[in-house]
Protein backbone atom coordinates (compact mmCIF):
# COMPACT_ATOMS: atom_id res chain seq x y z
CA UNK A 1 0.00 0.00 0.00
CA UNK A 2 1.66 3.15 -0.91
CA UNK A 3 1.96 5.77 2.25
CA UNK A 4 1.06 9.19 1.85
CA UNK A 5 4.03 11.56 2.40
CA UNK A 6 3.33 14.52 5.36
CA UNK A 7 4.95 17.69 6.46
CA UNK A 8 4.52 18.35 9.60
CA UNK A 9 5.38 21.93 10.88
CA UNK A 10 5.79 22.66 14.94
CA UNK A 11 5.69 25.55 17.27
CA UNK A 12 6.54 27.18 20.34
CA UNK A 13 6.18 25.22 23.54
CA UNK A 14 5.59 21.81 20.77
CA UNK A 15 8.36 22.78 18.88
CA UNK A 16 10.92 23.68 21.39
CA UNK A 17 10.06 20.54 23.71
CA UNK A 18 10.92 18.42 20.21
CA UNK A 19 13.35 20.46 19.23
CA UNK A 20 12.27 20.07 15.47
CA UNK A 21 10.68 22.79 13.69
CA UNK A 22 9.38 20.48 10.76
CA UNK A 23 9.64 16.99 9.98
CA UNK A 24 8.26 14.73 7.24
CA UNK A 25 6.23 11.90 8.05
CA UNK A 26 4.63 8.79 5.90
CA UNK A 27 1.16 7.80 6.97
CA UNK A 28 -1.35 5.18 6.04
CA UNK A 29 -3.66 6.48 3.65
CA UNK A 30 -7.03 7.37 5.89
CA UNK A 31 -5.26 9.00 8.42
CA UNK A 32 -7.15 11.28 10.35
CA UNK A 33 -5.77 14.70 12.05
CA UNK A 34 -6.58 12.36 15.20
CA UNK A 35 -4.74 9.70 14.12
CA UNK A 36 -1.88 11.97 13.73
CA UNK A 37 -1.70 13.23 16.94
CA UNK A 38 -2.12 10.34 18.37
CA UNK A 39 1.05 8.58 16.67
CA UNK A 40 2.87 11.52 17.80
CA UNK A 41 2.13 11.26 21.61
CA UNK A 42 3.32 7.56 21.07
CA UNK A 43 6.39 8.77 19.54
CA UNK A 44 7.36 11.45 21.47
CA UNK A 45 6.19 10.79 25.18
CA UNK A 46 7.95 14.17 26.10
CA UNK A 47 5.51 16.40 24.37
CA UNK A 48 2.64 14.44 25.07
CA UNK A 49 1.24 16.76 27.58
CA UNK A 50 1.24 19.36 25.06
CA UNK A 51 0.19 17.64 21.98
CA UNK A 52 -2.91 17.04 24.14
CA UNK A 53 -3.82 21.03 23.91
CA UNK A 54 -3.19 21.54 20.00
CA UNK A 55 -5.22 21.87 16.76
CA UNK A 56 -4.74 20.73 13.79
CA UNK A 57 -3.98 22.89 10.77
CA UNK A 58 -3.76 21.41 6.96
CA UNK A 59 -2.72 23.55 4.59
CA UNK A 60 -3.32 26.36 6.38
CA UNK A 61 -6.69 25.78 7.62
CA UNK A 62 -7.71 24.99 10.65
CA UNK A 63 -9.00 20.99 10.56
CA UNK A 64 -11.76 18.80 12.73
CA UNK A 65 -10.52 15.39 14.39
CA UNK A 66 -11.84 13.29 11.74
CA UNK A 67 -10.06 15.11 8.81
CA UNK A 68 -8.51 12.76 6.29
CA UNK A 69 -4.86 14.05 5.31
CA UNK A 70 -3.83 14.11 1.98
CA UNK A 71 -0.38 13.17 0.16
CA UNK A 72 1.84 16.23 0.18
CA UNK A 73 -0.11 17.70 3.32
CA UNK A 74 1.32 20.51 4.66
CA UNK A 75 0.23 19.94 8.75
CA UNK A 76 0.63 22.31 11.59
CA UNK A 77 0.60 21.66 14.82
CA UNK A 78 -1.12 24.43 16.49
CA UNK A 79 -0.35 25.13 20.60
CA UNK A 80 -2.91 27.17 22.03
CA UNK A 81 -2.81 30.96 20.06
CA UNK A 82 -1.42 33.56 22.38
CA UNK A 83 -0.87 36.66 20.18
CA UNK A 84 -2.14 39.92 20.46
CA UNK B 1 -2.40 47.07 4.99
CA UNK B 2 -1.36 43.34 6.50
CA UNK B 3 1.37 42.92 8.15
CA UNK B 4 3.90 40.59 9.99
CA UNK B 5 6.83 42.73 10.85
CA UNK B 6 9.94 42.19 12.88
CA UNK B 7 10.12 46.30 12.64
CA UNK B 8 8.63 48.47 15.69
CA UNK B 9 5.52 49.34 14.58
CA UNK B 10 4.46 53.15 13.76
CA UNK B 11 0.98 53.59 14.82
CA UNK B 12 1.35 56.76 12.46
CA UNK B 13 1.63 54.14 9.23
CA UNK B 14 -2.13 52.42 10.67
CA UNK B 15 -3.20 55.36 10.68
CA UNK B 16 -2.42 56.96 7.25
CA UNK B 17 -3.25 52.98 5.90
CA UNK B 18 -7.04 53.54 6.83
CA UNK B 19 -7.76 57.32 6.97
CA UNK B 20 -9.69 59.16 4.42
CA UNK B 21 -12.08 61.83 3.59
CA UNK B 22 -14.77 59.77 3.32
CA UNK B 23 -14.31 58.74 6.99
CA UNK B 24 -15.73 60.58 10.33
CA UNK B 25 -14.27 57.90 12.50
CA UNK B 26 -11.02 56.18 13.33
CA UNK B 27 -10.32 53.88 16.26
CA UNK B 28 -7.09 52.61 16.82
CA UNK B 29 -5.94 49.22 19.26
CA UNK B 30 -2.02 49.34 20.23
CA UNK B 31 -1.49 46.08 22.75
CA UNK B 32 2.05 46.76 24.20
CA UNK B 33 4.18 44.71 26.38
CA UNK B 34 3.05 44.97 29.59
CA UNK B 35 5.76 44.62 32.48
CA UNK B 36 3.66 41.85 34.72
CA UNK B 37 1.57 39.01 34.06
CA UNK B 38 -0.37 37.39 36.61
CA UNK B 39 1.70 38.48 38.80
CA UNK B 40 4.74 37.58 37.53
CA UNK B 41 7.32 40.42 36.75
CA UNK B 42 8.15 40.60 33.22
CA UNK B 43 11.36 41.43 31.39
CA UNK B 44 10.65 40.83 27.57
CA UNK B 45 8.58 38.89 25.21
CA UNK B 46 9.23 36.68 22.35
CA UNK B 47 6.51 36.25 19.32
CA UNK B 48 6.50 33.02 17.05
CA UNK B 49 4.05 32.93 14.22
CA UNK B 50 2.85 30.03 11.54
CA UNK B 51 3.38 32.69 8.86
CA UNK B 52 1.35 31.64 6.15
CA UNK B 53 -1.31 30.98 7.76
CA UNK B 54 -1.37 33.85 10.11
CA UNK B 55 -0.92 35.70 7.16
CA UNK B 56 -4.52 34.28 5.41
CA UNK B 57 -5.97 34.61 8.63
CA UNK B 58 -5.32 38.13 9.08
CA UNK B 59 -6.96 39.05 5.62
CA UNK B 60 -9.75 36.66 6.19
CA UNK B 61 -10.00 39.19 9.31
CA UNK B 62 -10.10 41.85 7.04
CA UNK B 63 -12.57 40.84 4.41
CA UNK B 64 -14.86 39.98 7.21
CA UNK B 65 -14.75 43.16 8.54
CA UNK B 66 -15.55 44.83 5.11
CA UNK B 67 -18.71 42.65 5.04
CA UNK B 68 -20.22 43.17 8.19
CA UNK B 69 -19.04 47.17 8.39
CA UNK B 70 -19.40 48.38 4.85
CA UNK B 71 -17.24 51.38 4.65
CA UNK B 72 -14.93 50.27 6.81
CA UNK B 73 -11.55 49.90 6.41
CA UNK B 74 -8.63 48.45 8.96
CA UNK B 75 -5.02 47.68 8.80
CA UNK B 76 -3.65 44.87 10.92
CA UNK B 77 0.27 44.82 11.76
CA UNK B 78 1.79 42.16 14.18
CA UNK B 79 4.88 42.15 15.19
CA UNK B 80 7.36 39.50 15.97
CA UNK B 81 10.97 38.33 17.40
CA UNK B 82 11.76 39.69 20.71
CA UNK B 83 9.65 42.66 22.68
CA UNK B 84 11.25 44.99 25.03
CA UNK B 85 8.66 46.62 27.66
CA UNK B 86 6.41 48.91 26.78
CA UNK B 87 6.91 48.02 22.90
CA UNK B 88 3.85 47.73 20.35
CA UNK B 89 2.96 43.77 19.42
CA UNK B 90 -0.08 44.82 17.86
CA UNK B 91 -1.50 47.17 16.11
CA UNK B 92 -4.80 47.36 14.78
CA UNK B 93 -6.78 50.49 12.60
CA UNK B 94 -10.48 50.89 11.35
CA UNK B 95 -11.70 53.81 9.84
CA UNK B 96 -15.10 54.35 8.93
CA UNK B 97 -18.10 57.00 8.19
CA UNK B 98 -19.36 56.66 12.07
CA UNK B 99 -17.71 55.75 15.49
CA UNK B 100 -19.76 52.28 16.02
CA UNK B 101 -18.52 50.69 13.05
CA UNK B 102 -15.32 51.95 13.74
CA UNK B 103 -14.97 50.77 17.36
CA UNK B 104 -16.70 47.63 16.46
CA UNK B 105 -14.38 46.73 13.57
CA UNK B 106 -11.45 47.20 16.16
CA UNK B 107 -12.84 45.02 18.63
CA UNK B 108 -13.67 42.65 16.04
CA UNK B 109 -10.35 42.26 15.29
CA UNK B 110 -8.39 41.68 18.28
CA UNK B 111 -10.85 39.02 19.07
CA UNK B 112 -10.31 37.64 15.99
CA UNK B 113 -6.63 37.74 16.20
CA UNK B 114 -6.48 36.45 19.83
CA UNK B 115 -9.07 33.92 19.00
CA UNK B 116 -7.88 32.55 15.41
CA UNK B 117 -4.19 33.68 14.04
CA UNK B 118 -1.48 31.21 14.80
CA UNK B 119 1.00 33.31 16.68
CA UNK B 120 2.50 32.55 20.00
CA UNK B 121 3.62 34.51 22.68
CA UNK B 122 6.83 33.44 25.34
CA UNK B 123 7.39 35.75 28.72
CA UNK B 124 10.87 35.89 29.96
CA UNK B 125 11.17 36.67 33.30
CA UNK B 126 14.18 36.93 35.77
CA UNK B 127 13.87 33.74 36.42
CA UNK B 128 12.36 31.70 34.16
CA UNK B 129 10.06 31.68 30.84
CA UNK B 130 7.04 30.63 29.53
CA UNK B 131 4.56 30.18 26.27
CA UNK B 132 1.54 32.10 27.81
CA UNK B 133 -1.67 29.62 27.48
CA UNK B 134 0.56 26.10 28.45
CA UNK B 135 0.63 24.69 31.53
CA UNK B 136 4.10 24.08 31.88
CA UNK B 137 6.78 27.00 32.56
CA UNK B 138 11.00 25.98 33.29
CA UNK B 139 13.65 27.83 34.83
CA UNK B 140 15.63 28.78 32.20
CA UNK C 1 -3.40 65.51 28.72
CA UNK C 2 -6.17 67.83 28.38
CA UNK C 3 -6.59 70.43 25.56
CA UNK C 4 -8.07 72.49 23.22
CA UNK C 5 -5.99 73.90 20.55
CA UNK C 6 -6.03 75.60 17.13
CA UNK C 7 -2.92 73.60 16.02
CA UNK C 8 -3.29 69.84 14.45
CA UNK C 9 -3.66 67.12 16.26
CA UNK C 10 -1.09 64.67 16.17
CA UNK C 11 -1.66 61.30 17.23
CA UNK C 12 1.71 60.25 18.04
CA UNK C 13 1.33 63.05 21.19
CA UNK C 14 -2.05 61.76 22.61
CA UNK C 15 -0.25 58.08 22.57
CA UNK C 16 3.11 59.65 24.70
CA UNK C 17 0.66 60.83 26.76
CA UNK C 18 -1.03 57.59 28.10
CA UNK C 19 1.27 54.90 27.35
CA UNK C 20 3.46 53.24 29.90
CA UNK C 21 5.01 49.35 30.96
CA UNK C 22 2.28 49.53 33.21
CA UNK C 23 -0.80 49.25 30.45
CA UNK C 24 -0.87 46.40 27.85
CA UNK C 25 -3.54 48.59 25.74
CA UNK C 26 -3.82 51.26 24.13
CA UNK C 27 -7.18 52.59 22.33
CA UNK C 28 -7.06 55.73 20.80
CA UNK C 29 -9.93 57.32 18.58
CA UNK C 30 -9.54 60.26 16.29
CA UNK C 31 -12.65 62.04 15.08
CA UNK C 32 -11.84 63.62 11.68
CA UNK C 33 -13.74 65.46 9.38
CA UNK C 34 -16.16 63.56 6.93
CA UNK C 35 -16.80 64.74 3.36
CA UNK C 36 -20.81 64.49 3.79
CA UNK C 37 -23.40 64.75 6.60
CA UNK C 38 -26.68 63.89 6.23
CA UNK C 39 -26.15 63.53 2.12
CA UNK C 40 -24.85 66.90 2.04
CA UNK C 41 -21.43 67.43 0.80
CA UNK C 42 -19.05 69.31 3.17
CA UNK C 43 -16.45 71.89 2.31
CA UNK C 44 -14.90 72.30 6.12
CA UNK C 45 -16.10 72.70 9.22
CA UNK C 46 -15.56 75.43 12.11
CA UNK C 47 -15.54 74.45 15.91
CA UNK C 48 -15.93 76.82 19.13
CA UNK C 49 -15.89 76.16 22.48
CA UNK C 50 -16.93 77.80 25.46
CA UNK C 51 -12.93 77.62 26.41
CA UNK C 52 -12.52 77.72 30.18
CA UNK C 53 -16.17 74.81 30.52
CA UNK C 54 -14.96 73.28 28.18
CA UNK C 55 -11.36 72.81 29.88
CA UNK C 56 -13.60 71.87 33.34
CA UNK C 57 -15.64 69.33 31.39
CA UNK C 58 -12.81 67.65 30.00
CA UNK C 59 -10.96 67.41 33.15
CA UNK C 60 -14.30 66.26 34.84
CA UNK C 61 -14.37 63.20 32.39
CA UNK C 62 -10.57 62.43 32.45
CA UNK C 63 -11.09 62.46 36.56
CA UNK C 64 -14.37 60.22 36.05
CA UNK C 65 -12.95 57.89 34.04
CA UNK C 66 -9.61 57.31 36.25
CA UNK C 67 -12.28 56.73 39.01
CA UNK C 68 -14.43 54.04 36.92
CA UNK C 69 -11.42 52.44 35.33
CA UNK C 70 -8.61 52.35 37.76
CA UNK C 71 -5.11 52.43 36.00
CA UNK C 72 -6.54 53.87 33.22
CA UNK C 73 -5.08 57.30 31.53
CA UNK C 74 -6.75 59.16 29.21
CA UNK C 75 -5.44 62.34 27.10
CA UNK C 76 -8.50 64.10 25.44
CA UNK C 77 -7.96 66.89 22.56
CA UNK C 78 -10.10 69.40 20.64
CA UNK C 79 -9.58 71.18 17.70
CA UNK C 80 -10.44 74.74 17.03
CA UNK C 81 -10.86 76.83 14.35
CA UNK C 82 -11.15 75.97 10.71
CA UNK C 83 -10.30 72.48 9.44
CA UNK C 84 -10.50 70.97 6.71
CA UNK C 85 -11.58 67.10 4.96
CA UNK C 86 -9.73 64.76 6.58
CA UNK C 87 -8.08 66.58 9.80
CA UNK C 88 -8.50 65.64 12.78
CA UNK C 89 -11.08 67.59 15.51
CA UNK C 90 -10.99 64.91 18.28
CA UNK C 91 -8.52 62.83 19.66
CA UNK C 92 -9.11 60.85 22.90
CA UNK C 93 -6.46 57.89 24.16
CA UNK C 94 -6.72 55.77 26.83
CA UNK C 95 -4.00 53.16 28.22
CA UNK C 96 -5.03 50.32 30.42
CA UNK C 97 -3.90 47.31 31.55
CA UNK C 98 -6.39 45.27 29.76
CA UNK C 99 -8.08 46.07 26.64
CA UNK C 100 -11.95 46.00 27.96
CA UNK C 101 -10.87 49.26 30.34
CA UNK C 102 -8.91 50.88 27.30
CA UNK C 103 -11.70 50.37 24.90
CA UNK C 104 -14.28 51.20 27.41
CA UNK C 105 -12.79 54.17 28.95
CA UNK C 106 -12.69 55.62 25.02
CA UNK C 107 -15.93 54.85 24.15
CA UNK C 108 -16.95 57.00 27.07
CA UNK C 109 -14.52 59.68 26.77
CA UNK C 110 -16.17 60.63 22.87
CA UNK C 111 -19.39 60.01 24.19
CA UNK C 112 -18.89 62.12 26.87
CA UNK C 113 -17.65 65.25 25.34
CA UNK C 114 -20.79 64.76 22.78
CA UNK C 115 -22.87 65.24 25.70
CA UNK C 116 -21.67 68.00 28.09
CA UNK C 117 -18.19 69.54 26.86
CA UNK C 118 -19.55 72.75 25.27
CA UNK C 119 -18.22 72.84 21.96
CA UNK C 120 -20.04 73.44 18.41
CA UNK C 121 -19.42 72.65 14.52
CA UNK C 122 -20.13 74.69 11.88
CA UNK C 123 -20.62 72.96 8.32
CA UNK C 124 -19.57 75.00 5.68
CA UNK C 125 -20.97 73.69 1.97
CA UNK C 126 -21.14 74.80 -1.48
CA UNK C 127 -24.38 77.05 -0.71
CA UNK C 128 -24.44 77.40 2.62
CA UNK C 129 -23.70 76.99 6.68
CA UNK C 130 -25.41 75.29 9.68
CA UNK C 131 -24.67 75.24 12.81
CA UNK C 132 -25.12 71.17 13.39
CA UNK C 133 -27.76 70.42 15.64
CA UNK C 134 -29.65 73.36 15.06
CA UNK C 135 -33.28 73.21 13.10
CA UNK C 136 -32.30 76.69 11.19
CA UNK C 137 -29.77 76.98 8.11
CA UNK C 138 -28.67 79.95 5.76
CA UNK C 139 -27.50 80.72 2.09
CA UNK C 140 -24.11 82.42 2.59
CA UNK D 1 -34.17 97.23 45.34
CA UNK D 2 -30.58 96.17 44.29
CA UNK D 3 -30.14 94.26 40.86
CA UNK D 4 -28.08 91.73 40.30
CA UNK D 5 -25.82 92.15 37.48
CA UNK D 6 -25.13 89.18 34.75
CA UNK D 7 -22.13 88.67 32.29
CA UNK D 8 -23.94 86.70 29.55
CA UNK D 9 -22.26 84.98 27.00
CA UNK D 10 -23.44 83.72 23.76
CA UNK D 11 -22.10 81.00 21.39
CA UNK D 12 -22.66 79.48 18.23
CA UNK D 13 -25.67 79.80 16.48
CA UNK D 14 -27.03 81.97 18.98
CA UNK D 15 -24.10 84.28 18.97
CA UNK D 16 -24.52 84.38 15.13
CA UNK D 17 -27.70 85.94 15.09
CA UNK D 18 -27.60 88.16 18.05
CA UNK D 19 -24.04 89.68 16.62
CA UNK D 20 -22.81 89.89 19.84
CA UNK D 21 -20.80 87.28 22.29
CA UNK D 22 -21.35 89.18 25.60
CA UNK D 23 -23.36 91.28 27.85
CA UNK D 24 -23.82 92.47 30.85
CA UNK D 25 -27.64 92.69 32.03
CA UNK D 26 -28.81 93.69 35.72
CA UNK D 27 -31.98 91.47 37.08
CA UNK D 28 -33.76 91.69 40.13
CA UNK D 29 -32.91 89.21 42.70
CA UNK D 30 -34.45 85.86 42.61
CA UNK D 31 -34.34 86.17 38.73
CA UNK D 32 -33.82 81.96 37.80
CA UNK D 33 -32.44 80.64 34.57
CA UNK D 34 -36.04 80.16 32.93
CA UNK D 35 -37.05 83.45 33.61
CA UNK D 36 -34.16 84.56 32.51
CA UNK D 37 -34.00 82.89 29.14
CA UNK D 38 -37.98 84.46 28.55
CA UNK D 39 -36.74 87.83 28.97
CA UNK D 40 -33.73 87.20 26.39
CA UNK D 41 -36.42 85.51 24.15
CA UNK D 42 -38.86 88.48 24.83
CA UNK D 43 -36.09 91.20 23.82
CA UNK D 44 -34.52 89.06 20.48
CA UNK D 45 -37.55 88.01 18.94
CA UNK D 46 -35.30 86.94 15.65
CA UNK D 47 -33.51 84.57 18.67
CA UNK D 48 -36.40 83.55 20.06
CA UNK D 49 -36.73 79.85 18.17
CA UNK D 50 -33.39 79.40 18.63
CA UNK D 51 -33.20 80.30 22.57
CA UNK D 52 -35.95 77.82 22.48
CA UNK D 53 -33.54 75.32 22.36
CA UNK D 54 -30.48 76.26 24.48
CA UNK D 55 -29.21 74.68 28.04
CA UNK D 56 -28.07 77.65 30.68
CA UNK D 57 -24.93 77.24 32.68
CA UNK D 58 -23.49 79.29 35.69
CA UNK D 59 -19.87 79.94 36.15
CA UNK D 60 -19.35 76.93 34.10
CA UNK D 61 -21.61 74.55 35.44
CA UNK D 62 -25.22 73.59 33.73
CA UNK D 63 -27.88 74.67 35.97
CA UNK D 64 -31.72 73.39 35.86
CA UNK D 65 -34.20 76.06 35.38
CA UNK D 66 -35.22 76.66 38.38
CA UNK D 67 -32.11 77.79 39.57
CA UNK D 68 -31.45 81.19 41.18
CA UNK D 69 -28.78 83.34 39.41
CA UNK D 70 -26.29 85.48 41.77
CA UNK D 71 -24.78 88.65 41.60
CA UNK D 72 -21.69 88.55 39.34
CA UNK D 73 -22.03 85.42 37.64
CA UNK D 74 -21.11 84.56 34.44
CA UNK D 75 -23.92 82.71 32.49
CA UNK D 76 -23.63 81.12 29.53
CA UNK D 77 -26.58 80.55 26.87
CA UNK D 78 -25.84 76.89 25.66
CA UNK D 79 -27.01 76.14 22.53
CA UNK D 80 -27.22 72.17 21.47
CA UNK D 81 -23.80 70.81 21.94
CA UNK D 82 -22.08 69.48 18.77
CA UNK D 83 -18.44 68.63 19.50
CA UNK D 84 -16.41 65.46 18.16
Amino acid sequence: MPMNRLRIKFFAAVRERLGVEEMALEVAPGTTAALLLERLRGEYPQAAPLLATVRVAANQEFVEDAHVLGDGDEVAIIPPISGG
Amino acid sequence: MIELTDAVIDPARLIAAVAGPDCGALALFLGTVRDSHEGRKVLRLSYEAYRPMALNKLQEIQIEIAQQWPGTRVALVHRLGTLGLGEISVGIAAASPHRDAAFAACRHAIEQIKAVVPIWKKEFWADGTQWVGQPESKTS
